[in-house]
């Protein structure tokens, strides 16, 4: 049988219940598991009810599932809300922990430590393994939740032997994160926001980081303000990246169009959430595909690429930042809050794919035309600052110098220039792994789901031995490959978390139909169990 | 290489504003700083058109977003020198909320409001500095809302550096530009200039305009009392110009990135600590 | 011969070309010609050269020609730049207008006075007729103006005797003109707005009639505050609207998906002009088709009408108002400068087609529920300041009453409440005259345009005896219509004023293959002519 | 109806703020004003929470918007009695510009800032009232910016009724808002209330906060003073609640729509003169 477990750990806001799974999840970890973790919370800061299901398996996986194998409750509400969907072999993990807390001394926020120790006890977990984690994670009050752990380690008793497996111990990492440092490794200079869930977290690793990473990291008056901040620094010669969800987004929109007209190069990370408006913004959706693909006014093609996963985040993100540059585009890297703020196993070797690329630079002939109408519609860049350039960018239709025109020769020139540059675009995508297959390759039923749904979606197609496709490149869309993925192909079932199955539309537009739709918006990821349900009955 | 041809209106206090602001960077590069270390960023309005008119690096950015870009452009190298030419519709409407940050956290840049109390661009309809009753074509019965002073706005907000200007004393103005941009922080200096298709107040300005002595220019009291002498909208006051206020603070870009210049930083990160944090 | 004239008059900004071009065009109005102006003006406000185009039809006609009949020049440069454009039988209308002028001791400003008085004379058009209109266009210096034409009018010679028209006089209106009148028609009660070319004439325009129309008008900091403010006033009970162009409709964005989630009844206009950004400020372009059909985060269905003259402005400005109160939701009034700028016979006769239309109000039967779970998704309104009634209208995701949710179920049950809502807003739209056909209705080969291209693409379709379709509303897309349209029709060739042929796209998404492409953006309308040659050639 | 759940942390300074609103609205009734008159408008925060909890009409609107809702909601009906609850996120950061012009404009209603000095629901990041090195998840290393005096702002900015009120004195509190809310214009009280979650500022105020005698509203001159005597962001001065300035204008909706009510307006109107002008 193979490993793979499910833990759920739950409390109210405040008694620190993501904390303590990440702790978990740390600990499997250790042991040589692969680990998907779903952090479940409400937008509130003390009170009410969160949790995190952590998954370890010995494969790699990418979404959690329905049954909980270990409850563990720091509060009556989790055992209520979470008891049925336990397995008929789970087991409550029931422990005296406040007792067990007040007795050696802990705060009563230390229960979560006591919980931990206990079941790490309960599970062969040996004490060397969790201490390390435990000093890892508590920097504060280190003795003190050491002691609580002690305490509930020794009063618990074993029940299993968890096997340890022989595989390296990766690091645990959110899609944040890992975009975050896939940004870094392609030479990000600055990163500006403000805060929005579940981008928030972006800014808090990066400004956590800024002297280990370098870069200027700037919380500015609002998206707007930033949004124009960051083409500025990019005006500058500073790789600059901003993040947000679509509200925030919603207030980009003037900037992008901006960005497009006067080829700065931007990068935008849209993490979303279930809109409209507010809507649910804890939770996570697919429903500004539409929106983030036709972003601004004006005729303008801009990349879009939506990462699956946490090492498709790091990639994903430095090659997009590499693609805004080569290319001055503006550029969206488009998640949700299930990448954002879930935690993955992070697979080490997908650094080596990341690099600074250099973008087109000046070869300092002649004078410096800032438009220059190149053949291949990209125009050579310099930076202010250096003697003998004086570079023009401009939100106006212009010449090649920069200066405004209104001439409708001239006007239709610089279009024809932008639009050359389009082509390039698309060429560059099909250069590009922009269209992922899993599953059965030869399968006649596909699933056909993009960003976050890809985990659930593959591996409810490994299950069922169907195929199934995952576009990461979404603009310019990657026709070519995309046909080619679908070869075979005779019945393609839609899997996305919105309610107009947006990516289906879109694939219309390009003449591929899907039979079947399996669309989910209630605020939540989808389960592989619900997909597989789906496809029996689709 | 310049766009040759200026489309300001005969007799525009666009043209004063371009020469004092051609006359300070002239004056700032004979002094030793490398022309191409000049920035301009432009809104859009009819000052705007500035940027065309200027051989100078520039960005022609949003209407209401050239002090945002500005503080990108700095914050991205804060060797730069950055100017913004901003209109008042731009700078006191559309994006007044960068305006009155920007003052706040004091980052070290320059900027030109063109204050020709209306829009202009587009045909002439009333801003928050245009007065009370102002006959434009959105307010044909006279507008019914006031202006307010943006001199002690920018006060309140903490600016580091006020001053007002007016775009037929050019060479007043050319003073207070080098000043403006020679400050180290956050340098506001608003431009009345007189419209002359929308709101000719040039007959007003050359009777009222007068030089106000330069001093007590730390006092914030002693900025209030000359803020305050002419409020926008009346037309009772003698108006003074000069540099209000000038205090000296740590700059932003300073406080933020220490000595990292953003554009120049190397490239290369080891990120082995970072993934070593989270196993 | 069908009498067609085309006139062109021109000077530098502020020299009255575009003024002395409506007189001219209420001559031939008041001789029973049909009228279309093309006003030509640069992002200036004195100098450079403007020019507007004026064609006088016996038929009705919504477009101008490339041929010039006569030529008015107010400076040297108006000369020089239409010579060429000028017919082979074509004159250039060239008076001693400063003579006239000076001698009659007029200003330099009544030189367009004064070369209109003499082209009336020119083409036989009376004296009264002349004076008439004079004097209702000249309420300042009146006396002066007139004195200045009646010495042009003596001056100048007689050549031509111009038919007088057995056909009802029609008023001259702006595109913009219409639709505000048709928003008042529907029950308007307020107008918000942000100065912004080309839609800055709606503002004008109902400004200048506050009192006559007894409604609101009120001129904010920023698009992004009366938008909101718009949103607030409807849920006071105000039929509110907004205008702007792509810049500002950007900044809107956000509150268009609050209007959505908070079921809040909103029309913007959104006038298009060359983008992105800036752009080409005061010409047209029909490039943000795409971004207005999906502009809001979340799932959302709007509305999208795009009317392609001043009757149709008229009509469609009363219908969407109507229908974003009927369906309680965001609403698109899809136009562009060219509709918006340019001058129409308006055939009075649509005035009876719209009227004020009541929406769901609540029948004040148990506790009021604002978002109430009915079976069409339409929940009954009430507004604030009637006792007994409590209205919460929110932007997060809501029960019935208007209270926030988060859970799962309760999530969906709204989702689902808004999806049944957009069945209706489709039904209604396969009710309405959503897609028009012109010209020869069997032929094999048709010509699909909106908006603004729908005149030249009709005259273009008349001539060379094909079909024409134009698709008015675009969202909910009425595909049946649409079908029923392209019934017969084997060739279909695509006409738009943007680069990326946004609506080909659109229709590809409902599995409608353009087979042509005719697409011009170089700020410019199509003329008829283009249209002849393009179909020629493809 | 109202949520039966409040999800704000124990402590919080929003019950304070909360219950002063529901008495002085209680109070109003009690004079004869109709409850259903009222409409509340929040932003996005922990304090927008407050709709919920609130039996009146209510609009829950966007991050840094209510007060632009607000304006709309008073226009379309002057006779509502509007009150604006905003977080300092709302209303000095994200949506600066509406507060300055509703302000400017001296609309006719009442504007309460819950300022913790933090954004709160997005687990505390500085705000433009959060004071120099404030360590936060975005600041790790502490702000390098300095707070601004939101009231100082107000009164640059022409607001005709500015107040300061905490949230654990809802009794002064609540007189504070029945006072906003009568009066005629734009009312704008800044309220502090500690964040127990992220700027646990309780035990300062509840040393420094003191009632200030409230006399002289209507000089702008004594107004300062009073707003001067604590800085946002310093800890060294008293803090002065209750009101500070209270002026007389003409309120804007009056002077935009004299007695239209555009809400109840007749929808009929004759198009005949309008078309017949354009022949
Ligand atoms: C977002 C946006 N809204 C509106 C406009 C239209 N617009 C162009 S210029 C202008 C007014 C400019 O006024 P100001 O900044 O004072 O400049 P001025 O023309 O008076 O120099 C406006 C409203 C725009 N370009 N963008
Ligand atoms: C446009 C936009 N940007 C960002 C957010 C995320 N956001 C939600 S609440 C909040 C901060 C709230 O701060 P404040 O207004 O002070 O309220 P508090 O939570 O402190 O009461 C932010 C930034 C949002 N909802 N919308
Ligand atoms: S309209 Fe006014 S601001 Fe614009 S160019 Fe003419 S005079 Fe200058
Ligand atoms: S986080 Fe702060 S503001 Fe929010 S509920 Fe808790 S104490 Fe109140
Ligand atoms: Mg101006
Ligand atoms: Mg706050």
């Amino acid at each position: 049988m193979i490993q793979d477990y499910s833990i759920l750990i739950g409390g109210a806001a405040g008694q620190g219940s993501r904390k303590a799974g990440l702790i978990i999840a740390k600990l499997f970890s250790n042991f040589g598991y692969r680990i998907f973790i779903y952090d479940d919370y409400q937008s509130l800061i003390r009170g009410g009810h969160n949790f995190s299901h952590i998954r370890a398996s010995a494969k790699k996986i990418l979404s959690h599932r329905r049954k909980i194998d270990f409850l563990l409750a720091l509060d009556k509400n989790t055992l209520e809300k979470h008891r049925n969907d336990l397995d008929k072999k789970g087991i409550v993990v029931d422990l005296p922990i406040k007792t067990i807390t007040k007795k050696a001394g802990g705060m009563p926020i230390m229960e979560n430590t006591a919980l931990i120790a206990g079941f790490a006890k309960m599970m062969g977990i040996d004490w060397e393994t969790l201490e390390k984690v435990l000093k890892k994670e508590f920097k504060k009050l280190q003795s003190l939740n050491l002691k609580v752990a002690k305490a509930a380690f020794e009063k618990t008793s074993n029940l299993f032997k968890l096997k340890k497996l022989n595989q390296k111990v990766l690091p645990l990492v959110t899609g944040n994160q890992a975009l975050a440092l896939g940004a870094v490794k392609a030479g990000l200079d600055f990163y500006f926001a403000y805060p929005m869930t579940p981008a928030t977290g972006i800014l808090h690793y990066l400004a956590a980081h800024q002297e280990d990473f370098n870069l200027g990291v700037a919380q500015l008056e609002n998206e707007i303000g930033l949004v124009n901040a960051a083409i500025g620094a990019a005006y500058s010669g500073a790789r600059a990246m901003v993040g947000t969800s679509g509200g925030g987004f919603a207030l980009m929109v003037e900037a992008l169009s901006l960005a497009a007209q006067s080829e700065t190069p931007l990068v935008v990370v849209e993490s979303q959430r279930p809109g409209p408006a507010t809507g649910v913004p804890t939770y996570t959706a697919q429903g500004d595909l539409l929106f983030a693909l036709t972003a601004g006014h004006g005729d303008i093609v801009r990349f879009v690429i939506a990462p699956g996963d946490a090492e498709e985040a790091f990639f994903w993100s430095g090659k997009i930042l590499n693609l805004a540059w080569q290319y001055q585009t503006p550029s969206i890297l488009l998640i949700d809050k299930e990448i954002s703020e879930s935690t993955f196993s992070f697979n080490e070797t997908v650094l080596a794919e990341v690099q600074y690329e250099k973008p087109l630079i000046w070869d300092k002939n002649g004078q410096y035309q800032r438009y220059q109408d190149t053949k291949n519609g990209i125009s050579p860049l310099a930076f202010p600052g250096q003697k003998g350039i004086i570079t023009k960018a401009t939100g106006y239709e212009h010449d090649e110098f920069g200066l405004t025109v209104e001439e409708e020769k001239k006007v239709k020139k610089m279009q024809d220039k932008r639009l050359r540059k389009f082509k390039e675009m698309e060429k560059a995508v099909e250069e590009l792994p922009a269209v992922k297959v899993y599953g059965n390759k030869n399968a006649k039923k596909a699933i056909v789901a993009w960003g976050s749904t890809k985990g659930p979606a593959k591996e409810a197609a490994e299950k069922l031995g169907i195929k199934m496709i995952q576009p990461v490149i979404l603009q310019p869309f990657p026709e070519k490959q995309f046909k080619k993925a679908l070869k075979g192909v005779e019945k393609l079932v839609l899997v996305e978390t919105n309610a107009l199955g947006q990516l289906g539309k879109i694939l219309a537009g390009f003449g591929f139909q899907v039979n079947t739709k399996i669309l989910k918006y209630n605020g939540r990821p989808f389960l592989p169990e619900e997909i597989e349900e789906g496809l029996k009955h689709g | 290489m310049v766009n040759p041809k200026i489309t300001w209106c005969p007799g525009c206090g666009n043209f004063g504003i371009l020469t004092a602001l051609k006359q300070a960077v002239a004056f700032l590069v004979k002094k030793g700083v490398l022309k191409e270390e000049f920035v301009v960023v432009a809104g859009i309005g009819c000052h705007a058109k500035i940027v065309d008119y200027l051989n100078l690096n520039s960005f022609y950015s949003l209407h209401g977003r050239p002090i945002a870009t500005a503080e990108g452009v700095k914050l991205a190298n804060p060797n730069l020198k950055v100017i913004v030419c901003a209109g008042d519709g731009d700078a006191y409407n559309e994006g007044i909320s960068h305006l009155i940050h920007a003052a706040k956290r004091n980052i070290d840049i320059t900027v030109l409001v063109h204050n020709n109390r209306s829009f202009a661009l587009t045909t002439g309809q009333f801003t928050a500095t245009s007065p009370f009753g102002f006959k434009g074509k959105s307010s044909p019965e006279g507008s019914v809302e006031e202006a307010f002073n943006p001199l002690k706005l920018m006060l309140a907000a903490k600016a580091t550096f006020i001053a007002r200007g007016y775009s037929a004393k050019p060479n007043h103005l050319r003073n207070l530009i080098i000043k403006g941009i020679q400050h180290q922080g956050f340098s506001f200096i608003d431009v009345l200039e007189p419209c002359l298709a929308f709101f000719n107040t040039l007959q007003t300005y050359n009777e009222k305009v007068y030089q106000v002595e330069e001093r007590d220019l730390t006092s914030e009291k002693e900025a209030l009392r000359k803020i305050e002498e002419w409020e926008y909208g009346k037309n009772d006051a003698k108006i003074p110009i000069g540099v209000f206020y000038k205090i000296q603070k740590p700059v932003y870009e300073k406080q933020l990135l220490g000595n990292l210049i953003p554009a120049k930083r190397k490239k290369e990160v080891d990120l082995k600590k970072a993934l070593e944090e989270l196993k």
